[in-house]
């Protein structure tokens, strides 16, 4: 069992026209630049991206929106420090926007990962993002039915990784990363360093191999908070 | 007395966040809100500690590095470069929401638009125009065993803040457990606003014309003081 | 063809075991029940890597360990002692049961008192009496990609195992993919039982009479083979 | 802060009768032995205990039901190597069972702790264990409605621990000890050894302190299956 391939290209492989796609991140952390630049390359069209934020500045998800890839984002946040590519299409009504709450976001990601096909949770409730939504009651408070995310593919940046797909994070960059492992049906990493197996220490395996399919080593990867304080574009 | 006597009497924002952080108790689990809310933490009483959670999945974080020592992997939900205490944990976005959606940290302290009496807050949009974003703010209002909120008591053109019910789009109903204005500390018991404390040489009267609801007193009112502080971000 | 003759073409369980291992394909995740299914591990065609799932927490479990070098902190749900194989991985029973629940396992293989035509699997109770334990059975039949049911084709007193409707109590509704009988293989496609293989010898009426629901042909029926095994647990 | 108590009797104070109490472990692993035998020298009555199993031997669970502490088990499989102090009592109608399939069991208590009061499964739908439950369909598939479950302690076994009740667990013992430790209102926790402060590697923590309120020293602390072997008896 190898889930290695050798570049950023040949990660992306397969990922066509109107799919979801999962992307790890939240702000400048964590976010697979290499992997985001490599689909850009690629090009297809129509995507659905499920990400915390709209992308910043001109690189990474901003840079897919102003490559014309994006239809849909479902977000919890698309204002941050640079919202320019977002927001731009957004007002021109150009792209579309699910907005969730960041805890529902990261639960109904966790829930499609789960085979949880709705849970009932109390974020929303009596507010303009729970119209239209199933409420129940439960010992006598009321809760909003929220159902699961899933996607077709996930682009996830960790920082370890061996050829099984078991991962670990650095630091913060490790928020949506591991949900997202979980709720893709083809799951694509980006790692710092492949190591040998056995070279993370079973206890320490934040995200088994198991919901892993490609692995790529990328040295050194692009820091997103870095780039965008750079003025980097990827165009 | 005036508006603009009204005015005169109010707390800075940093007396505020002062004011709200001598209520936090020592050994507790809080979550400051982005932007204001995070002036809290400096004015930490001495000898008191509390374990701060970030919905990017950290607790236990601490003040901002050095300007050019930022680790951009190690950020706040403010996207803030931020630094670790001993005992520090990482942990994914789901367990950081399930700490507060399952009741786990003790207090959340939030900025506002409105409050009612209700305890329903309004802070995440204003109107319908524009770009919506809501971040963790839904999610922080519910499972936050008290929800502080610390606000302005009246808006820059004078009109209330604290009102029977939100105009502007909720966040969540029947959350706030407690507002820290400029001008009051101001509990939500069972519906309605009650007094706990006004700033010295303001009418209860006054007060009561700058609320949108009825304030009640149930118990002693005592006077709502600060230090004069230097505040760099108000 | 009298039920002594049936007898004598069976499979022994390991036989059984050793014909669903070589379905198995190379870099998949299987969980094998507790008992009978543990033994399918033993059979895996060289050359072919399968990863062990455990709902207790471990994924990449191998061997049990050499009599006194038990860990009994490293055991599988069937409580027994283990070993790790390199690029091993702990978990807690939630994100376990995520794995089996969200359709991460490539196949499981389970044991069952009776399989109906519909998929119908019942393997967890027999009658109302004693004390009734569930375990992971009724997460595992639903979630994994494959679920294969190994078993005899009749009950110890000659009853049909495989039938139209299970008359004990069920573990899961429609869930069963594939069984591999003692002496058949047959696959369940849309409510019927379809069958893929018997052993040689066998004519087809007799493993009809001996099946408690109609067996169907689509595409050829080839020979169900198996090596002679030594079975220390059969 | 500081959650260290100073034994396994002073760890299990408060707890009384008719409490709802979690304890971790799984078959042979992950018993927190000297919190249950402390729990028994307290001697509190009509307990709900919660646990995969239902207790092996004369020791732990089993030697609470012996000692008549217990009035309800909610388990998954109360049949194991040597259940007798379970069985006999249930044969007489002196306990009472909630059976729960197993990862129904953890993703309730997982709710319980997340603060979802329900979620909707595929497991049990259309056998015993569903008669009476909510069923919902999704996608054209039928789910099981379940509840989440909380208790008013936890009795947790970890292998490294600080004095913020940071944890970390020793192999498969973590079952379900990290997820009973969100789910009670006190959790008490029992480690091999509390180091410092900054002595568990953030990234390599297991559960966060948060979820923990007290925790005591047991160092070199007795495994379950490794007493039942030797035919251990607690009375």
């Amino acid at each position: 069992m190898d889930k290695q391939v050798a570049s950023a290209a040949e990660a992306v492989a397969g990922i066509g026209d109107g799919a979801t796609v999962m992307i790890g991140g939240f702000g400048g952390s964590g976010a697979p630049i290499e992997l985001i630049h490599a689909l850009i390359d690629k090009g297809p069209k129509g995507l659905t991206v499920i990400n915390n934020n709209a992308g910043n500045g001109r690189i990474g998800i901003a840079a897919m929106i102003d490559a014309g890839l994006v239809k849909k984002m479902i977000c919890s946040f698309p204002r941050s420090s640079d919202p320019r590519a977002f927001t731009d299409r957004y007002l021109a009504g150009e792209i579309e926007l699910e907005l969730v709450p960041q805890g529902t976001l990261a639960e109904r990601i966790r829930a499609g990962g789960a085979g949880i096909p709705a849970f009932y949770t109390p974020t929303g409730f009596g507010t303009e993002l729970a119209e239209g939504k199933v409420i129940a009651e439960f010992d006598g408070r009321s809760y909003v039915q929220e159902r699961w995310l899933k996607a077709d593919f996930a682009l996830i940046k960790a920082h370890l990784g061996d050829r099984h797909g078991n991962l670990t994070y650095n630091k913060a960059a490790r928020n949506f990363n591991p949900l997202m492992c979980t709720a893709a049906e083809t799951t694509i990493v980006q790692v710092s360093e492949i190591v040998p197996l056995g070279g993370i220490d079973p206890e320490h395996v934040v995200t088994p191999g198991i919901f892993v399919d490609r692995v790529v080593e990328i040295a050194d990867p692009a820091q997103e908070e870095v780039l965008i304080r750079a003025g980097a574009v990827y165009a | 007395m005036s508006t603009q006597d009204f005015d005169a009497l109010k707390l800075s924002n940093a007396q505020i966040a002062w004011r709200a952080a001598q209520d936090i108790a020592d050994g507790t689990y809080v979550n400051l809100g982005i932007g204001f809310p995070e002036m809290v933490a400096r004015y930490q009483p001495p000898g008191r500690q509390t374990i701060f959670h970030t919905e990017n999945g950290i607790l236990d974080f601490g003040e901002p590095p050095a300007e050019g020592e930022e680790d951009w992997d190690l950020i706040n939900a403010g996207k803030r470069a931020v630094t670790l205490k001993p005992g520090a944990a990482f942990f994914h976005h789901a367990d950081s929401f399930a700490m507060v959606r399952g009741g786990h940290l003790d207090v959340a302290i939030l900025g506002a638009y409105q409050v009612a009496e209700t305890g329903d807050l309004a802070n995440w949009r204003i109107g319908s125009k524009g770009v919506p974003a809501v971040g963790g703010a839904m999610d922080l209002v519910h499972g936050a065993r008290q929800v502080f909120v610390i606000t302005e008591h009246v808006t820059k053109d004078g009109k209330p803040k604290l009102v029977e019910r939100c105009s502007f789009p909720l966040t969540g109903v029947a959350c706030v457990t407690r507002v820290y204005t400029s001008h009051a500390v101001i509990d939500i018991v069972e519906g309605r606003f009650v007094l706990r404390e006004m700033r010295p040489g303001l009418a209860f009267d006054t007060l009561q014309a700058m609320t949108g609801a009825a304030l009640h007193r149930d118990g002693p009112v005592t006077d709502l003081l600060a230090p004069a502080l230097y505040s760099p971000l108000a």
